[in-house]
């Protein structure tokens, strides 16, 4: 390559350096920290023995020995290591033990190094990995979830203790080796009901709910006259979509679900249904 | 009091009126989905629209214009343009609202200007940019949809998408354009045969049907409401004309001459080499629009954080305008001034090529509608406010030009608006947020 | 050319005939006017006695009410001009479709054709499964476009007018290969027809008054609905239409009666005061952004919501009395409005309800940021065009135009130290005798209003001077917006004029009975002045629906063109 | 052009060149500012009733003091010119030759590596690099940090204030002043202000300042004062200054920074008892966590207000308090190599220096510093501030997981 090609490339770096690895920040599915919304899991097949149990009232993954699974952000440890996929060595490895991927298995992604693309094929781009891949860690191949997090069980410990986890940064008494480290949590695939257009699913309360386009909470119940509950609208000519059912009782036309008239909730939360209302779930 | 105002005048003023038939025009131009304008002649000329795209913005002080309205001043870095200032309009003090949003150096701009919605995303672009819808109207019955070239050769450098990760990638070669455009696959339009669209024929069939309803419907009226069915019926038999003339063989194409092939050439940053390769890509392109090879295209000069060098240096545009101190009494950077000036003469070139060829009556300039942008104000700063932009030829009358307009600090999607609704699409809102509007800039409709 | 023949032009005439004939009183005879096309028998009965153009806010409210909100209506309608001191709703009655707007109208007909049969909303309305999804059905062709038909031109279809359609889905579903793209065309067909675009008012024989004209069902169903909901009949209007029961005064009665106590009744009484206070303006309205920083867009799209947020609050929550418009305190604030108005807004986005204090001076409509910016100039506020809208607006009295050689400069001079008021500025002015009658009318009533500068913020100083509030209305004296909201609560005319737009709006015509006029303020004093029963009784007024005998006649037609 | 309008991102090519931008200006501010800072409040208004009072920062820049006795060499060098100055005369002056640029750059930008893949910006505790040249003047603005807290720092010198006041802590200042990012090259500046200003009026940085309890602006010794981030917008008018006047929500979302202190108020002053301040700030890189930047804060330790009551109700003044040495490169860290090339800094030469000056978060074991005593000007607009005490719940609405930027 011509010189002057090689160094324009390196003072482009200086953007492409900030971009490096970072595309996938940008959608929620690399976003496992306590204090961010938790991304749907993909549905894709989990690796052997690890499974979902309760905790609280989220769900984690845990390993087959009931052992919550931590995931690590790769993209936080850029200054422990230019591969944040070998951090977990030494002290590290005293305390936190690696998800390893069956033996036999190969590699599929890597962190980008650098700033070039990674062109090589036998490695996918993490932003657009699936829930699970497998990575060359500093403990051998080990798991990866969503593509950054290097998923870890706690050394040592039993079943299911969760202790340290959403200790990311914002705690300012964090210890540095506490900071990135987070639970697995677990939110099921969104369901794909039968549903008119302008309803969609939100996660609300551990489960789905229905949802109308702004994510306000779709929900039934005995509506007392003149009261202030909004139905959901529905179109005069539609002749309704499976359990989804066209009204035309009142004075506007309004959706039922499975018989039941349908309220519009004032924003996202279940705090929002007013008390005698039940929130519509697919 | 010298105006009794008793009840019995003022119940009058109630009734102050008669059926009146009142006709307004909205928009002098007719166009139709696929953005056939009528020149004068009748005959279908296609109206085209493209980007031309520019790193690391301006000194804004050396650029942007004092006065808004026609006839702007022309400052240091805009004195180029000079001949052509009559077809050019500059675009000012537009704003990029991020509602939080990071601003993603040399990243955020470029696509809050395309798509009219803040980048959440690293890489990629937030929504459909409006090259490509405006693609979806009047592009779709060319050989290509759109072209998109890179003159610094970066295939990567693009900012025309459908959303999401994938950008439509960029000829970086003018070689390579050459081959895809009048290499095997080209049909000469002049000898081509003619096909009619059957969405077209669809839709005059429909329109027959309607008209049909004429004669019964007005005999069935009073006087003041046959007026308006006349003026309706006036308005679909105009409509149904402009869907014959697409019915018919097209006029054949005078300006357009194949080309010589382009040799290969050395691609790479180097300032000179970017000019030559953009001078041949734009020759190329005027042909590919003259030939109506394509209506739609983006040119990107150089790239977001522009990897220009200069002959013998490695010092790249983009470092340039950080590592090199502003001194504020100069109030710019002289070294990375010097890009500035080399990229608005490429513009320039760009604008007169496309002003050399004649269509009937008019340029091909004219009959075009180019929209060019950088993707900051200030690189040093990475300001996304006041982000300079300009557009060049009238397309085919429907916009003014020789206009400074000043935003006054509006969303900068005000832009987007207005170019897709000239372009006919029809939408009267655009963006997303705090970007989302419904106003199009009035002073450059015709 | 094509498998597209045009459609055959003895059909469509013997289709839109039927039509109108069966719009009327039922009739065997449509065939035989068919054969004489044209023939003066039409003229006499059925009738076709107006066509009010859909305003933009009718044309979308009924394509979100019939295919569902997120069907997207895209495109630039074409303005209704409005005749000088009429309203628009008068204005319809007069506005033809010239070529550019038809444009726009056919492309957002294909637009939302292709919408409603695309993928995802295709299986909603279509009635049944199609013998071959890549070919032509007529009968469930013909069973989805009926019902949809019915409601897009607010009558049944004849049924030469189904067939119609049906030909067109056939024809088109045949080269394209594709049942749905056929449905499309027929949609679309339908969508930009005068029989969508043009509230087509036909009218009967008023059985009890020989040789009186009135509005047959389906026209009333048509007014009652966008008088009342400002959108398209609904399924139980167009039925009660069927059977002929919205020319019986008892049940049309009732039917008035449910209509207005329903919530979808704000909807229409937001669009009765959108074109009573001529909300028209404010897409032009502009201020110069360096004397008036808090202007901005967020500001300018606040500005008519939060007059009618607080014109449906007082009016309809717990039927307030109209007069109260002019001296309530309660209105509705949103961000962008708090900062002009100086008062914390606690959500970010959104409405939330506030109350002026009583030192704001703010006193009902008049004291809302919409009308002082509106009537104030791009840098200063302006008594004189305050005192002409609320003359003109609020009391319909028309006020004359300044003649064309006068001198402003005095009045527009705002740095002038020696003159440092509007009022002072005005009164030199009005030296002049020329200019002094009109403005004796309007500046007493604006000048009040100046503690409010040009986009409605507050002040007690102009160029270090005291501002003077005192005022004068047809001989009564008070100072400030408080006074003014009082005079105009207590004037006869604010109520009277009112009552004639209410009128005007339900007909589409300015009513020239003064006494029918006058009689209905009566009601609405005797009522509390509570607009919704004043609307209520308009509604089921039987000279609402009486035609008036000069659209029958072929009147003689002036034509206007834009000033 | 509406210079007000122009603001800066910090990062492009690495963070690094932010703060080079960032710092290329400071100016009139700098200058100006210490003494307004301390303007004595005449004719203060009396406060509301209800004693609250909300405000909008709208500057929020280093306290840099032009003048050529701070660095009588000039600005630190770059990347550049420090691998000149580790030459001999003769190769020094060989590479410096036109001809030979290409050559020079080839090798400079060879400095910025290391080993499989470091750099000296993304791995700064992997480079062994010369330290920078310090502030050399006994003038700085900020606070006395130390004094309400001893043995809780180590040893260090300590700065006068140009209002006078003495025991002035600011070894942020003492180590980044020289450099050209925060001193720039025309003793004016300015840019900076208008810079900073960008984030802060972006809804990024954005933060707000809530005063309960005033009972005079003269005297109070009783205030409670909450010194918090909002994700809304402020409004500016057209010369880039925020309108008064609107109002503004603290932010409920994580990462969520509400800081209560409690102050009183002396002589006109404002100021708050030490305690930890955390404040956002997010390079928008796109985030090593998150699109909304990197999870980085403004992290005071041992913190303290100090706000001047101004007759036109708005406040000026200082915030203060130690920052751990790391935050200061966090911009150029996160931009990496590209900090370093095409700004020139020296990320590793910085954070040694930064080191070694380290007069806060004192480790009891080691008695150790790792935090850096630092300042920043500040100047805030009255503003509506709704207080938003406990986080509200969150949902993540589903099916955005994949369909991408709704839940941002």
């Amino acid at each position: 390559m011509r010189l002057d090609t090689g160094m324009a490339r390196n003072a482009s770096l200086a953007a492409l350096a900030a971009l490096a690895g970072l595309g996938a920040a940008s959608l929620p599915a690399s976003a496992q920290p306590a204090d961010l919304p938790i991304a749907a899991a993909d549905g894709s097949p989990f690796p052997p023995g690890v499974r979902v149990r309760k905790l609280g009232n989220a769900s984690v993954y845990t390993d087959a020995k009931g052992k919550v699974l931590y995931g690590l952000d790769m993209r936080t440890l850029l200054r422990w290591a230019p591969d944040p996929a070998r951090f977990c060595d030494a002290d590290c490895a005293q305390n936190w033990t690696a998800l390893a991927a069956p033996t036999g298995s190969t590699a599929n992604i890597r962190y980008p190094a650098g700033f070039e693309k990674t062109a090589d094929d036998r490695f996918m781009d993490p932003r657009k990995a699936p829930d699970w891949t497998v990575i060359d860690g500093a403990q051998g191949k080990q798991w990866v979830y969503k593509g950054w997090h290097l998923v870890f069980t706690r050394a040592g410990a039993k079943a299911r203790p969760a202790d340290g986890d959403g200790a990311d940064g914002n705690d300012a008494d964090a210890d540095a080796n506490e900071r990135r480290w987070n639970t697995l949590k677990y939110v099921p695939p969104p369901p794909k009901p039968a549903a008119p257009g302008v309803v969609t699913t939100a996660f609300v309360d551990g489960a789905y709910a229905f949802a109308d386009r702004e994510g306000r909470v779709l929900f039934t119940g005995k509506c007392e006259r003149d009261c202030a509950w909004r139905p959901l609208p529905a179109p005069m000519a539609s002749s309704g979509l499976g359990e989804w059912q066209v009204s035309l009782a009142g004075d506007a036309p309004e959706w039922t679900f499975k018989g039941k008239r349908v309220f519009v909730g004032a924003a996202g939360g279940s705090g929002t249904v007013p008390s005698g209302g039940q929130i519509l779930r697919p | 009091m010298a105006f009794d105002i008793s009840r019995r005048l003022a119940l009058k003023g109630m009734m102050n009126g008669a059926a009146i038939t009142v006709g307004v025009p909205l928009l002098d131009i007719f166009l139709d989905g696929n953005g056939v304008a009528m020149a004068a002649t009748g005959a279908p000329v296609p109206v085209r629209f493209g980007t031309w795209f520019w790193g690391l913005g301006v000194n804004p002080s050396r650029w942007f214009p004092d006065n808004p309205g026609p006839g702007y001043d022309l400052k240091p870095e805009l004195e180029v343009i000079k001949d052509h200032a009559h077809k050019i309009n500059i675009l000012g003090n537009f704003n990029v609202m991020l509602d939080g949003a990071p601003n993603l150096p040399h990243t955020s701009g470029g696509p809050a200007i395309r798509t009219g919605r803040a980048l959440t995303a690293e890489g990629g672009l937030p929504g459909e940019s409006f090259d490509v819808t405006i693609g979806d109207r009047i592009g779709t019955r060319t050989r290509f949809r759109s072209l998109e070239t890179s003159a610094s050769g970066d295939p990567r450098n693009s900012l025309s998408g459908r959303g999401g990760g994938n950008l439509n990638p960029s000829e970086g070669s003018a070689a390579g354009l050459y081959k895809r455009l009048f290499g095997t696959g080209f049909k000469d339009p002049n000898s081509a045969d003619f096909t009619p669209d059957p969405e077209v024929m669809a839709r005059r069939s429909v329109l027959s049907a309607v008209t049909d309803q004429r004669k019964a419907l007005e005999g069935a009226v009073g006087a003041a409401d046959r007026q308006k069915l006349d003026q309706y019926f006036t308005s679909v038999r105009q409509l149904e004309n402009q869907l014959d003339v697409e019915l018919t063989r097209p006029q054949p194409l005078q300006a357009c001459l194949v080309p010589q092939p382009v040799a290969d050439r050395a691609i790479n940053a180097e300032i000179e080499n970017v000019v030559a390769n953009h001078a041949l890509m734009t020759d190329l392109l005027v042909m590919a629009l003259a030939c109506d090879q394509t209506r739609v295209f983006n040119m990107m000069f150089n790239n977001g954080a522009s990897s220009l060098t200069r002959i013998g240096s490695t010092i790249t545009h983009h470092q340039l305008t950080h590592e090199e101190a502003l001194d504020n009494r100069l109030g710019y950077q002289p070294e990375a001034t010097y890009f500035l000036n080399r990229i608005f003469e490429a513009w320039t070139y760009f604008v007169a090529a496309l002003d050399k060829v004649q269509e009937g009556d008019r340029t091909l300039l004219d009959n075009t509608l180019v929209f060019a942008h950088s993707e900051t104000e200030f690189a040093k700063f990475h300001t996304i406010d006041n982000i300079p932009m300009m557009t060049a030829g009238s397309a085919g009358g429907r916009i003014k030009t020789g206009i400074y307009v000043d935003g006054l600090g509006t969303p900068i999607s005000r832009v987007g608006l207005t170019l897709q609704q000239v372009m006919g699409v029809p939408i009267d809102k655009w963006g997303a947020k705090s970007m989302e509007t419904g106003k199009s800039i009035g002073e450059l409709v015709a | 050319m094509s498998p597209f023949r045009t459609v055959p032009l003895g059909i469509a005439a013997v289709t839109l005939v039927a039509t109108l004939w069966l719009a009327g009183t039922a009739s065997t005879s449509a065939p035989v006017h068919a054969e004489a096309n044209g023939s003066p028998a039409l003229l006499t009965d059925p009738q076709v006695v107006g066509m009010r153009r859909l305003t933009e806010a009718q044309y979308r409210n009924s394509i979100a009410d019939i295919f569902g909100s997120d069907i997207r209506v895209a495109g630039r309608f074409e303005p209704i001009v409005r005749p000088a001191h009429q309203l628009i709703a008068s204005g319809a009655r007069s506005s033809a479709i010239t070529p550019s707007g038809l444009e726009q109208f056919d492309a957002m007909a294909r637009e939302i054709a292709r919408q409603v049969f695309d993928e995802e909303h295709r299986a909603q309305f279509t009635a049944c499964v199609p013998a071959d999804p890549a070919g032509a059905d007529a009968s469930c062709a013909g069973r989805t476009l009926a019902p949809l038909g019915r409601l897009l031109f607010r009558r049944p279809l004849s049924e030469q007018e189904l067939a119609l359609y049906v030909r067109i889905a056939g024809e088109g579903a045949g080269p394209t290969r594709s049942f749905a793209k056929g449905l499309e065309l027929a949609l679309g067909a339908m969508l930009v027809s005068p029989l969508f675009l043009y509230v087509v008012e036909t009218a009967q024989p008023d059985p009890v008054r020989p040789g009186v004209m009135r509005l047959d069902d389906n026209s009333r169903a048509a007014r009652l609905s966008f008088m009342l909901w400002n959108s398209a009949p609904n399924a139980a209007l167009l039925d009660a239409a069927a059977a002929g029961r919205l020319t019986d005064q008892p049940q049309l009665a009732a039917t008035v009666r449910r209509m207005v106590a329903s919530p979808r009744f704000e909807q229409g009484l937001r669009a009765f005061f959108s074109d009573m206070l001529l909300f028209e303006k404010f897409d032009e309205l502009a201020k110069d952004p360096v004397i008036y920083p808090y202007f901005n867009q967020d500001v300018l799209q606040a500005l008519p919501e939060q007059m009618l947020r607080t014109i449906t609050t007082q009016l309809l929550d717990g039927d307030g009395d109209y007069r109260e418009l002019f001296t309530t305190r309660k209105t509705w604030m949103n961000r962008a409005l708090g900062a002009l108005y100086r008062v914390p807004v606690s959500q970010s986005q959104g409405w939330v309800p506030y109350e002026f204090t009583a030192e704001s001076d703010r006193s009902g409509l008049l004291g809302l940021a919409g009308f002082l910016a509106m009537y104030s100039h791009s840098g200063r506020s302006s008594p004189t065009l305050r005192g002409r809208a609320i003359r003109e607006l609020l009391l319909c009295q028309p006020v004359p135009n300044p003649p064309g050689n006068v001198n402003f400069t005095a009045v527009q001079d705002t740095g002038n130290k020696a003159m440092p008021t509007a009022r002072i500025r005005l009164d030199a002015h009005t030296t002049d005798p020329v200019c002094a009658g009109c403005h004796k009318i309007t500046d007493p009533i604006g000048l009040p209003l100046e503690r409010f500068d040009g986009i409605g913020g507050f002040r007690t100083f102009e160029n270090e001077a005291a501002i003077d509030v005192s005022g004068e209305m047809d001989d009564t004296r008070f100072t400030g917006g408080d006074g003014l909201g009082k005079a105009i609560a207590a004037s006869k005319d604010a109520t009277l004029c009112v009552t004639s737009r209410a009128l005007e709006y339900a007909t589409g015509r300015p009513s020239e009975d003064g006494e029918l006029i006058e009689r209905l303020e009566g009601g609405f004093a005797a009522q509390g002045y509570r607009l919704r029963q004043l609307i209520e009784t308009i509604a089921s007024l039987p000279q609402t629906y009486e035609v008036p005998t000069e659209s029958i006649k072929a009147g003689t037609t002036l034509v206007a063109t834009r000033r | 052009m509406d210079r007000g309008k122009t603001g800066l991102g910090l990062m492009c090519g690495g963070a690094a060149i932010g703060v080079a931008a960032l710092m290329a200006l400071t100016g009139s501010l700098s200058m100006e500012a210490p003494a307004r800072a301390e303007a004595p409040p005449r004719a203060l208004p009396a406060p509301p009733p209800g004693g609250v009072m909300g405000f909008v920062v709208q500057d929020f820049v280093p306290p840099v003091i032009q003048g050529m006795d701070a660095c009588p060499k000039g600005t630190s060098p770059k990347v550049r010119d420090i691998y000149l100055a580790s030459l001999p005369a003769d190769e020094r002056a060989r590479l410096e030759r036109k001809e030979n640029e290409p050559e020079l750059t080839k090798r400079w930008q060879a400095t910025v590596f290391g080993a499989d893949g470091t750099n000296i910006c993304s791995q700064p505790d992997k480079f062994d690099r010369p330290l920078l040249a310090t502030v050399q003047s006994a003038d700085a603005g900020g606070l006395d940090l130390d004094g309400d807290a001893p043995g809780e720092s180590c040893s260090h010198e300590e700065f006068t204030a140009p209002d006078g006041r003495t025991g002035i802590d600011n070894q942020e200042y003492r180590v980044m002043g020289c450099t050209l990012e925060w001193r720039g090259k025309d003793g004016i500046g300015g840019d900076l202000l208008t810079g900073m200003r960008q984030f802060h009026a972006s809804g990024e940085w954005t933060q707000v300042i809530l005063l309960r309890g005033v009972d005079s602006l003269e005297n109070d010794d009783d205030v409670e004062v909450i010194y918090a981030n909002t994700p809304d917008r402020p409004q500016l008018d057209s010369h880039g200054n925020f309108l008064p006047g609107y109002s503004f929500t603290i932010s409920d979302k994580p990462p969520r920074h509400r800081n209560a202190l409690h102050g009183h108020i002396v002589g006109g002053v404002l100021v708050t008892d030490a305690q930890d301040i955390k404040l956002a700030q997010t390079w928008g890189q796109g985030g090593a966590r998150d699109i909304r930047g990197a999870r980085t804060a403004y992290d005071f330790r041992h913190a303290k207000l100090r706000l001047a009551f101004q007759p036109d109700g708005s406040l000026r003044g200082l915030v203060g308090g130690y920052r751990p040495v790391f935050d200061v490169i966090q911009s150029p860290a996160i931009g990496g190599a590209g900090a370093a090339l095409a700004a020139g800094i020296d990320c590793a030469g910085t954070l040694a220096t930064l080191r070694k000056y380290a007069d806060g978060i004192r480790d009891p074991k080691t008695g150790a510093c790792s935090g850096v005593s630092s300042a920043m000007n500040l100047y805030a607009v009255p503003a509506f501030i709704n207080d938003v005490p406990a986080p509200s719940a969150r949902i993540a609405p589903a099916g955005t997981a994949h369909a991408g930027n709704k839940t941002l």
